[in-house]
Order: structure tokens, then C-alpha cells, then sequence
């Protein structure tokens, strides 16, 4: 069974040179109905694969077994959570298929099978990225991810405002790499291995009595730098508004859902396996840095969404502020927030995804993603309606919810302080939403008037397919609907979350195996508290607009300016201060 | 000066690393924007094969030369570098394919004057 | 001791590298980086990696500095009516 | 914010990643040192399957997965430039008229073309005895057919290079590593194992098992991939014309 690992990545390698070598011979629905049944067979092999990964999958490409401990092969590692994100990966892929089933206006002259060939690249990188258990390894895949992700975000090339988001995008992430590398370069220099494992017992060989020295500082703020600006991270966090506000939206259904969650995915697991001994990074300052940066993330992402009036714009900022949460349980370190983080993150995907395809159903019918230009038109959207609205609850962590369950164990893992941050950013971003919801579809509330001129609004953008839809076709409506009751089957599923937990507990902490995990009075308290708080902030933004919208805000919305060059220096200044926060422990020993 | 010599090759990849992200961030050109940023990786490859080299080694390659007479580099950072070279040339290419949609769409392609996105 | 002809790679390099991004203008950027991409091979063959000199001279100094060169002459062309590019 | 206050955030931001760096340059084992055990290792196992070019070996043999990677990587751009850099609706082609070529420039060029193409095709056969391989190789013929451009004008470029046919090669290219991996799997122990053809005699061209094969297939990737990049670019440059013409292109 472990042999198979790698057929994770090869399919959709495979079934993306067919399309593009045949694409052009055939018609555009065989190129695509093909693109979706080698999507599907990939996610039902990623399923299969993690039913039985109780005992972590270890493969190593091209049969190179390590001969006395020591290999010259590359190691990929099938356990819990990196078969979790594979099939998370596959199954968003194949939602985003069928959600862009012969959506697009006409492809490139010729071309019927580059998009489609596109998003199977795509899967393949998140698949590669979520199985490498070779630092380099991972690295190849990080990149493959991105590079996809920038021909994708900029696909509509006569879209002005695409081809900017994709660029700023593209050289942020590619500096983001480039630092990966440079860490990659330096732990290779100091322990001469590159699987993550083996990296790990090099640095707890090569340490001194007295602990990690600055070498160890230097490749741990490198690397974690790369992985950050993929989890968007604050200060790291620029590009990723500017790339969601532009992108297709199958696409950003993908990027929001799973390709961010892989950057949080990716600091787990390099830390986990390479800078957890003796000889890395201790514990509390790793915790102190992820405590911090993720705060910082919830409260600046919760504040921006709600200042939003592109609605593409205000669901980015709400995936920033849920990453800065999952960043602040990854950074407690306990097993129970892993597994609530695991669960959060699942169930945030399903939610997300399904939020983003209702956005590009108001967008394709009525050519706008404004919400004072749509104020009361989508009334007769009853459907879209009613999933949009259970999405902003499934935001604010209503109980049913996946991600209602998934928040209450992290919540009660983190603690009393952080517990009011998961509340209040909840609830502004599901706020905000619930907000959108009321306004657009049921026209409730004074007409908003333009805020200042330093804010990008959603009008003025084509429809991405040929013209306005008149009917909506019933896939675009069938892909949220079927996102979001499989979130409310990770709520409720029986046994669901201790399968989860279990399989997180056994490749997170060797198996110290954790008390079950499930539905508790307090969790369902915060959930139901959070869920008022954000209806209740509606409401009152609804009714009187002025009352909430505060200009102490503008200067935080200033900085995000669009520029290039801003984007690079806060990406700088973000590594030095990761330093500056993990240097005590380094100093100290 | 031996002791510079030991570590002077990885100061030279810090050193490109660190002028290319400020040739980055104060660019008035988004053509100069992408050359810097393909300076920055320079520094990735200096770095790369700077960690491999040993003294008084030779290539990696044994068509001419007898396998154990001689010592040779570490060939595993030449593979790195390589594959890191290729990406590299597949993300300028892309940069600038998105550089020359920004001209066509935007007029300009000075990054100062691209006002689209804000807030 | 590392002999001379890398120290001396190493530093034509750094002030290549330097001089690349100091220079504004796209045009001689791309001659700079051209010649960037052979002190590159140049150095990467004193380091013993003929393999990667014979890519980096192949991208780094042929195929990356021509894209460059065709992005300036698109996006030139295209300015041309409304006064040259800086 | 303006640019006074970007320059000062790089400059503080810089200095402080620049002490954090040389600090770790100073930890770094010496340069030129003696300890290289993944290294030594290397060259043990491309030793023991006859591959002359131990980088050879570690790319298409050791870390094969890496380079299936860096290959799709490629793959991907290419499909992305072909989606990125296509003529929209709003745009026409303008055909260009030949330009004069001087004489001994077209005889160079197409004296030097078939010259070019062999070596191009020398360094992929021989990547995995003599410095080289597919990369470098693809890059060299493929670059040399565009010799024809200097040579003559780009339409007798655009006879000779049809890039359908370039973008399915690629395509094929990709395809060819995925089944020798896959072969790897089915016939022998694991993806992309190198287990299946004899090791040959060490230094021939047939020796290193599949590492002939991989390097031939992503000698023709790389070749069509560089081919179709060029083209895309040289298209947007020389033949597709915007709208208005103006220059500021649409809204």
C-alpha cells in the first residue's frame, strides 16, 4: 500500500500532459469531463490511502531504502494529517471542476484543455506538498504549487486588476521560496541531510551542551519566512487579498481553501519534525512567535474584512484572520489543539469554498461584486441565499457546524486569553458577512454611501463566463450545497473526530493518545455566543451604517497599497521581527 | 587572511541576496523588478555550491577520471542547483509574461503608478 | 584554503550582482545580467560544477536576458506613442 | 506609503536579516571542508549502477521525484505562458514584413543551425557520462532553431516551428518520465525506480539503467518548453498589435 504514495502526485501529472497534448483535438467538454474523472480518481486514492494510515505510510521514491539508517533517496511520509490535506486538496480540486463546468467564456484559440490541465497541476503540487517528507522535496512542490497558482490567478489577462494581483503575488511567494531555499541551503550545510526527520536528529547531534546556536536561528526564520508568506501570515499577509479579489473563483474556492492551509500545514510539520529536539528552536520560543504573528493575523484580518465592500476582498481577509487562528493553536503546541486545528481547518475549507462559490454566482449574474451595488438585487436567488447565510454561520462557529467543533477544542486547549480573540474574530468576519447577506439579499437597511476613495469596490467587473447568466446552471449551485453538508457531516459524523484526532495525535506527538474528543457544553456556548455576537453586529451595521464604520481603521487599510515594493519591504521586516521573537531562547541557552 | 576566505563565499551570497531584495523593493520599473529578483536567486546558487565544495576536490564526473583516486565535491548541491536554475527561468519567464499583460492593461509598468487594487 | 581564481569569481560576481541592480534602465539591466550569467558559469566552474555552469550559461545568460529584452521591446513598442519609458 | 518610509523599512529590516545571516555565515562549517556524508553517499550508489555523472545519477536516478517536479514545474509555465500571453479578443495579429538580411549574416546563421542542433543533441545523449544532460542540452537546440530568425524572417521561423506540434511534444516529453516512473512501480519495487534495464558497461552510452531514458525525455521537454516560451514572447513582440493602438489598451 505505501508504494502508492507517489501515484498521488503521478495522476494528475499524467491526466494534465494528456489534456494539454490532446487538448486541442478535442471538444472543450471531453477535455473537461476527462479533467474531473482523473480529479476524482486521485481524491477516491487519497481516501483510500488515509482510511488505512493508522501506522504512518513511509515510501521511499525510486525503492532507495535507507541501507543503515542512511538514504540517498527522497522520503515521502503517508500519515494522518499529510494524507488528510492530500484528500482535502483533491476533493476541493473536484469541486472547483464541476463548480467550473463549461463556465469559462471560450478558452484560448485551441487551447480547450489548459485550464482544466492547469487546476490538475495544481492538485498535483498541494499533493507532492502535503506527502514530502524531504525538505527539498517539499520545496519542488511549494514552488510547482505557485507557479500554477500565478497562471491561474492571472487567467483572466484582460482584466486589469488580474494581471496586477497575480504579479504582486507572484514575486512576493517567489521571494518566499527563495528564502525557503536559502534555510534549506543552511540546515544541509550543518546536519548534510535533507529528509526532515533526518535533519531534526543531525541538529540534535550537532548542538553543543548549551543548545541551538544562530545558525539554527537563521534557517528556522528562513524557512518559516517561505512558509508564512504562503499561510499569510501578517506582515506576510499583502498578497493575498490582492490575488483572492482577482482570481476566478473556482480558483480562489481552491486557493482560500486548501492552498493557505498548506503554509499553516507546512509550519506544523517542519517544526515538528526538524526544529522540535534538543538541538532547534525550544519550545516556548516557537510559541511566542506563532502566539504573536497569529494574534496579530486574527485581529488585522477580522478588522479589515469588515471595513470590505468587494465581496471577494472581505472573504480573503476572513481566510487571513481563520489562518491567524489556526496559526495560534498550532503555536500552543498541545495535542488537543491539533486535533481542534485539524477539524477547524476542514471544516473552514468546506465553508469557505462554498462562500466563494455563491460570490461567483451574484458576480456571473449581475456582472458585480459590490455590496452597495447589489444592495436588494439578488432577491430572487432564494437558493444562493439560504447557502450563503449557513456559510456565514458555519463562519461564526454555529454548533452543528464542523467548524464550530473544531473551534470549541481549540478553544478550550488555548486558554481563557486567546479564547476571547477565536470569539471576537469570528464574529467580526461572520459578521461582515451576515452583513453582505442582509444587504444583498434582502435589501434590508439605508443605502450605504462611498466610503473614501481608498478602497477598491467590486463594480465594474465582467462576468467571468461568455455573458450575464440568465438561469444559474444547477452545478454552480449544486457544489456549495454538497461543501456544506460535508461540513456539517465533520460536525456531527459519528466518531468522525476521533478518527481525526486520533490520526493527528499519531503523527503529531508519537501517538501520546488523547482523550476523545467531542462536543462539550462550554464549546457549544462560545459557539452559540460568537454566533450572536456576529448577527447582532449585523444587524446593527445594517441598520446604521455609520454607527460601526470608525476612521481610526484607515491607516491600517493604507498599508495595503497594491505596490510591489511595500509587499517586499513588510516581507522583510517580517522576517527580522520572526527573529527578533524566536532570539531569546537561542541568546539564553 | 584564511579566516576571511572560510566564510567569504557565503558573506558573497548573503551579500547578493540582501542587494537584490533592495533592488526589489525600490524599483521604479516592474522589467528591473523581475532582473532583481533573478539576482536574488544568484544568491541561492552561490550559497547552494558554496556549502558543497571541498578543498582540492575535483567534478563529480568520472567519464576521465579514475572513481577513488581523487576526491570529488558533493554532487547532491549541484543537483539542487540545477533544478533550482530551471525554476528559476520558468518563474521569470512567467513574471514577465504577467509584466507584459500589466503594460497592455495598465498603460505603464511602473509600480508606483498601478492604482488598482487598494484598501 | 580556497585559491585565488574563486576569490576572485566571487567578488566579479558580488559587483556584477551589485551593478545589476543598481542599474535602472531594463535595457542595460539585461546586458548586466548577461554578464552576471557568465561570471556565474565562471564561478560555478571554478567551484567544480560544470553541469550547473553549463545551464546558468545557457539560462542565465542566453535565454533569461532575451525575455527580458523582448518584454522591453513589447512593452517599448507600446509606449513609444506616448514618449519613451524611463 | 511613500517611498522615504519603504527605504527606511528595507534599510532597518536589512540590516537586522543582515546581522542574523553573517552571524549563521560564521557557524557554517568552513568552506572547502571535508564533511560531505550525503555526498560520499552519492557517489557510492552512482558508482554502483555504472552512471559515470554522479550529478547525472542524484537527478535522474537518486532524487528522480525532484526532477519529476522541476520537470512539471517547467510543464506548468509553459502552459501558463500559453494562457497568459494568448491573443484576447480585443487584439489583432499585424503580419511583419521580412526585414533585408545581410548576406553573411544568413549564411552564418544557416551554416551555424544544423552545427548547434548536434551539439544540442550531443549533450542530452551524453548527459550521463560528460557534464551535461537534458537541461543544458534541451536549452542549446532549442535555442537553435531559432537561429532561422536571425537567419531569415520570422515567418519561415513560423513554417518551421508549428507550435501545436511543440506544445504536444512537451506534453509527450512529460508523459514518457511518468511511464518510465510508472514502469518503475508495475515492474519493479517503487515509483521511478531505476531496477528494470541492466547498468550496461560503465562509461558506454547505454550504461545507468532508465538514466538515459529520463535525461532523453526531459532533454525533448526542456527543448519544445524553451521553443514555445520564445515563441510566445516573440509573438507578443513582433506580431500582436493592441486594439487602439494608442497604447493604453482597454479600461
Amino acid at each position: 500500500m505505501d508504494d502508492l504514495l507517489p501515484l498521488l502526485v503521478a495522476l494528475p501529472l499524467l491526466g494534465a500532459a494528456v489534456l494539454v497534448a490532446g487538448g486541442r483535438l478535442v471538444p472543450r467538454l471531453v477535455a473537461e469531463s476527462v479533467a474531473c474523472a482523473v480529479s476524482a480518481g486521485t481524491a477516491a486514492l487519497a481516501l483510500v490511502l488515509l482510511l488505512n494510515c493508522s501506522p504512518p505510510m513511509v515510501e521511499w521514491a525510486g525503492g532507495w531504502v535507507p541501507v543503515n539508517g542512511r538514504s540517498v533517496g527522497i522520503v515521502l511520509v503517508g500519515d494522518g494529517p499529510g494524507l488528510g490535506m492530500a484528500a482535502l486538496a483533491s476533493l476541493l480540486t473536484l469541486a472547483a471542476l464541476a463548480y467550473s463546468w463549461r463556465y469559462f467564456d471560450e478558452p484560448p484559440r485551441g487551447h480547450a484543455g489548459s485550464f482544466p490541465a492547469l487546476v490538475l497541476l495544481f492538485q498535483a503540487g498541494m499533493c507532492g506538498f502535503a506527502l514530502a517528507g524531504d525538505l527539498f522535496n517539499a520545496f519542488v512542490w511549494f514552488e510547482l504549487m505557485s507557479v500554477v497558482a500565478y497562471a491561474l490567478t492571472g487567467h483572466r489577462v484582460e482584466e486589469a486588476r488580474a494581471v496586477q494581483g497575480a504579479l504582486t503575488f507572484a514575486v512576493v511567494n517567489s521571494l518566499g521560496a527563495y528564502c525557503l531555499l536559502m534555510g534549506i541551503a543552511l540546515l544541509y550545510a550543518r546536519t548534510g541531510e535533507l529528509a526532515m526527520t533526518q535533519i531534526g536528529r543531525g541538529l540534535d547531534r550537532a548542538a553543543g551542551p548549551d543548545g541551538p546556536d544562530v545558525l539554527v536561528l537563521a534557517a528556522f526564520v528562513l524557512v518559516l519566512t517561505g512558509l508564512l508568506v504562503k499561510a499569510a501570515a501578517v506582515p506576510f499577509h499583502f498578497w493575498l487579498p490582492d490575488a483572492h479579489a482577482v482570481a476566478p473563483t473556482p480558483v480562489c474556492m481552491v486557493l482560500s481553501g486548501v492552498m493557505v492551509e498548506l503554509g499553516a500545514y507546512g509550519v506544523w510539520r517542519v517544526y515538528g519534525t526538524v526544529f522540535a529536539g534538543p538541538g532547534g528552536i525550544p519550545a516556548a520560543d516557537f510559541e511566542r512567535a506563532l502566539t504573536v504573528l497569529g494574534a496579530l493575523t486574527a485581529a488585522v484580518g477580522a478588522i479589515l474584512c469588515w471595513y470590505q465592500r468587494h465581496l471577494k476582498r472581505l472573504l480573503a481577509y476572513s481566510t487571513v484572520a481563520h489562518m491567524g487562528l489556526f496559526l495560534l493553536g498550532i503555536g500552543v503546541l498541545k495535542p488537543e489543539a491539533d486535533d481542534g486545528i485539524a477539524l477547524y481547518l476542514l471544516g473552514h475549507a468546506g465553508v469557505k469554498a462554498a462562500l466563494f462559490a455563491c460570490a461567483g454566482i451574484l458576480l456571473d449574474r449581475y456582472g458585480s461584486v459590490d455590496e452597495h451595488a447589489l444592495r436588494g438585487r439578488a432577491r430572487e436567488l432564494r437558493g444562493v441565499a439560504v447557502l450563503f447565510t449557513l456559510g456565514a454561520l458555519g463562519l461564526a462557529g454555529l454548533p452543528p457546524f464542523g467548524t464550530a467543533l473544531g473551534k470549541s477544542i481549540t478553544e478550550e486547549a488555548v486558554g481563557g486569553p486567546l479564547t476571547v480573540l477565536y470569539v471576537l474574530a469570528t464574529a467580526v468576519t461572520a459578521g461582515a458577512v451576515l452583513r453582505v447577506a442582509a444587504r444583498v439579499f434582502l435589501g434590508l437597511g439605508p443605502p450605504p454611501e462611498n466610503g473614501d476613495a481608498y478602497e477598491t469596490t467590486g463594480s465594474g467587473e465582467r462576468p467571468e463566463t461568455r455573458h450575464r447568466l440568465g438561469r444559474i446552471p444547477d452545478s454552480m449551485k449544486a457544489v456549495p450545497a454538497v461543501l456544506l453538508a460535508g461540513v456539517l457531516a465533520v460536525g456531527v459524523g459519528p466518531g468522525f473526530a476521533d478518527v481525526v484526532a486520533h490520526a493527528v495525535n499519531e503523527a503529531g506527538s508519537g501517538g501520546v493518545l488523547v482523550a476523545s474528543v467531542h462536543w462539550t457544553p462550554a464549546g457549544i456556548l462560545l459557539g452559540l455566543a460568537s454566533t450572536a455576537l456576529a448577527v447582532g453586529l449585523a444587524a446593527v451595521a445594517v441598520t446604521r451604517p455609520k454607527l460601526l464604520a470608525p476612521a481610526w481603521a484607515l491607516p491600517l487599510r493604507r498599508l495595503q497599497s497594491g505596490h510591489v515594493g511595500d509587499y517586499v519591504a513588510w516581507l522583510l521586516v517580517g522576517a527580522a521581527v520572526l527573529g527578533a521573537l524566536a532570539l531569546p531562547g537561542v541568546l539564553g541557552s | 587572511m584564511t579566516a576571511v576566505t572560510h566564510v567569504l563565499p557565503y558573506l558573497v551570497a548573503v551579500w547578493i541576496f540582501l542587494i537584490g531584495c533592495y533592488g526589489l523593493a525600490t524599483s521604479r520599473n516592474l522589467i528591473h523588478a523581475v532582473g532583481c529578483l533573478s539576482v536574488c536567486q544568484a544568491a541561492t546558487y552561490v550559497l547552494l555550491l558554496a556549502v558543497g565544495y571541498r578543498d582540492g576536490a575535483t567534478a563529480p564526473v568520472f567519464s576521465d577520471v579514475e572513481p577513488g583516486s581523487r576526491p570529488v565535491v558533493d554532487p547532491v548541491v549541484q543537483a539542487l542547483a540545477l533544478t533550482d536554475v530551471v525554476v528559476g527561468a520558468t518563474v521569470t519567464a512567467l513574471l514577465l509574461a504577467l509584466v507584459v499583460q500589466v503594460a497592455k492593461r495598465h498603460g505603464t509598468v511602473d509600480p508606483d503608478e498601478l492604482s488598482e487594487l487598494r484598501g | 584554503m580556497a585559491d585565488a581564481v574563486i576569490i576572485v569569481a566571487l567578488l566579479l560576481v558580488a559587483a556584477a550582482a551589485t551593478t545589476a541592480v543598481l542599474v535602472r534602465d531594463p535595457v542595460r539591466q539585461a546586458l548586466v545580467l548577461a554578464v552576471l550569467g557568465v561570471l556565474l558559469a565562471v564561478l560555478f566552474t571554478t567551484l567544480q560544477a560544470p553541469d550547473v555552469g553549463l545551464s546558468q550559461l545557457a539560462v542565465g545568460s542566453a535565454l533569461t536576458p532575451l525575455l527580458l529584452l523582448l518584454t522591453v521591446r513589447k512593452v517599448r513598442r507600446r509606449g513609444r506613442k506616448e514618449g519613451p519609458r524611463r | 506609503m511613500n517611498r522615504r518610509i519603504r527605504l527606511w523599512l528595507v534599510a532597518v529590516a536589512g540590516t537586522a536579516l543582515a546581522a542574523l545571516l553573517v552571524a549563521a555565515c560564521l557557524d557554517l562549517p568552513d568552506f572547502g571542508g571535508d564533511r560531505h556524508p550525503y555526498g560520499d553517499r552519492a557517489v557510492d550508489a552512482s558508482l554502483a549502477r555504472h552512471t559515470a555523472n554522479t550529478v547525472a545519477s542524484v537527478n535522474f536516478d537518486q532524487r528522480a521525484f525532484d526532477t519529476l517536479g522541476e520537470l512539471t514545474v517547467l510543464f506548468a509555465a509553459v502552459v501558463g505562458c500559453v494562457v497568459l500571453l494568448r491573443q484576447t479578443r480585443d487584439e489583432h495579429r499585424a503580419r511583419p514584413e521580412p526585414e533585408p538580411v545581410a548576406r553573411p549574416v544568413r549564411r552564418y546563421a544557416l551554416a551555424v543551425l544544423p552545427v548547434a542542433l548536434l551539439t544540442g543533441l550531443y549533450v542530452i545523449a551524453h548527459g550521463q557520462l560528460s557534464p551535461g544532460g537534458g537541461f543544458q542540452g534541451g536549452v542549446v537546440a532549442a535555442t537553435a532553431l531559432h537561429l532561422l530568425y536571425l537567419g531569415a524572417d520570422y515567418r519561415a521561423l513560423e513554417r518551421v516551428r508549428p507550435l501545436g506540434l511543440y506544445e504536444a511534444g512537451d506534453a509527450v516529453a512529460v508523459s514518457a518520465y511518468l511511464v518510465t516512473g510508472l514502469a518503475g512501480l508495475i515492474g519493479a519495487t517503487a515509483f521511478l525506480a531505476n531496477t528494470l534495464l541492466p547498468y550496461g558497461t560503465f562509461n558506454t552510452l547505454s550504461s545507468g539503467g532508465t538514466v538515459p531514458l529520463l535525461n532523453a525525455a526531459v532533454g525533448m521537454e526542456v527543448a519544445c518548453a524553451v521553443v514555445v516560451l520564445l515563441a510566445r514572447f516573440l509573438d507578443q513582440a513582433v506580431e500582436i498589435e493592441d486594439p487602439t493602438g494608442k497604447g493604453s489598451g482597454t479600461p
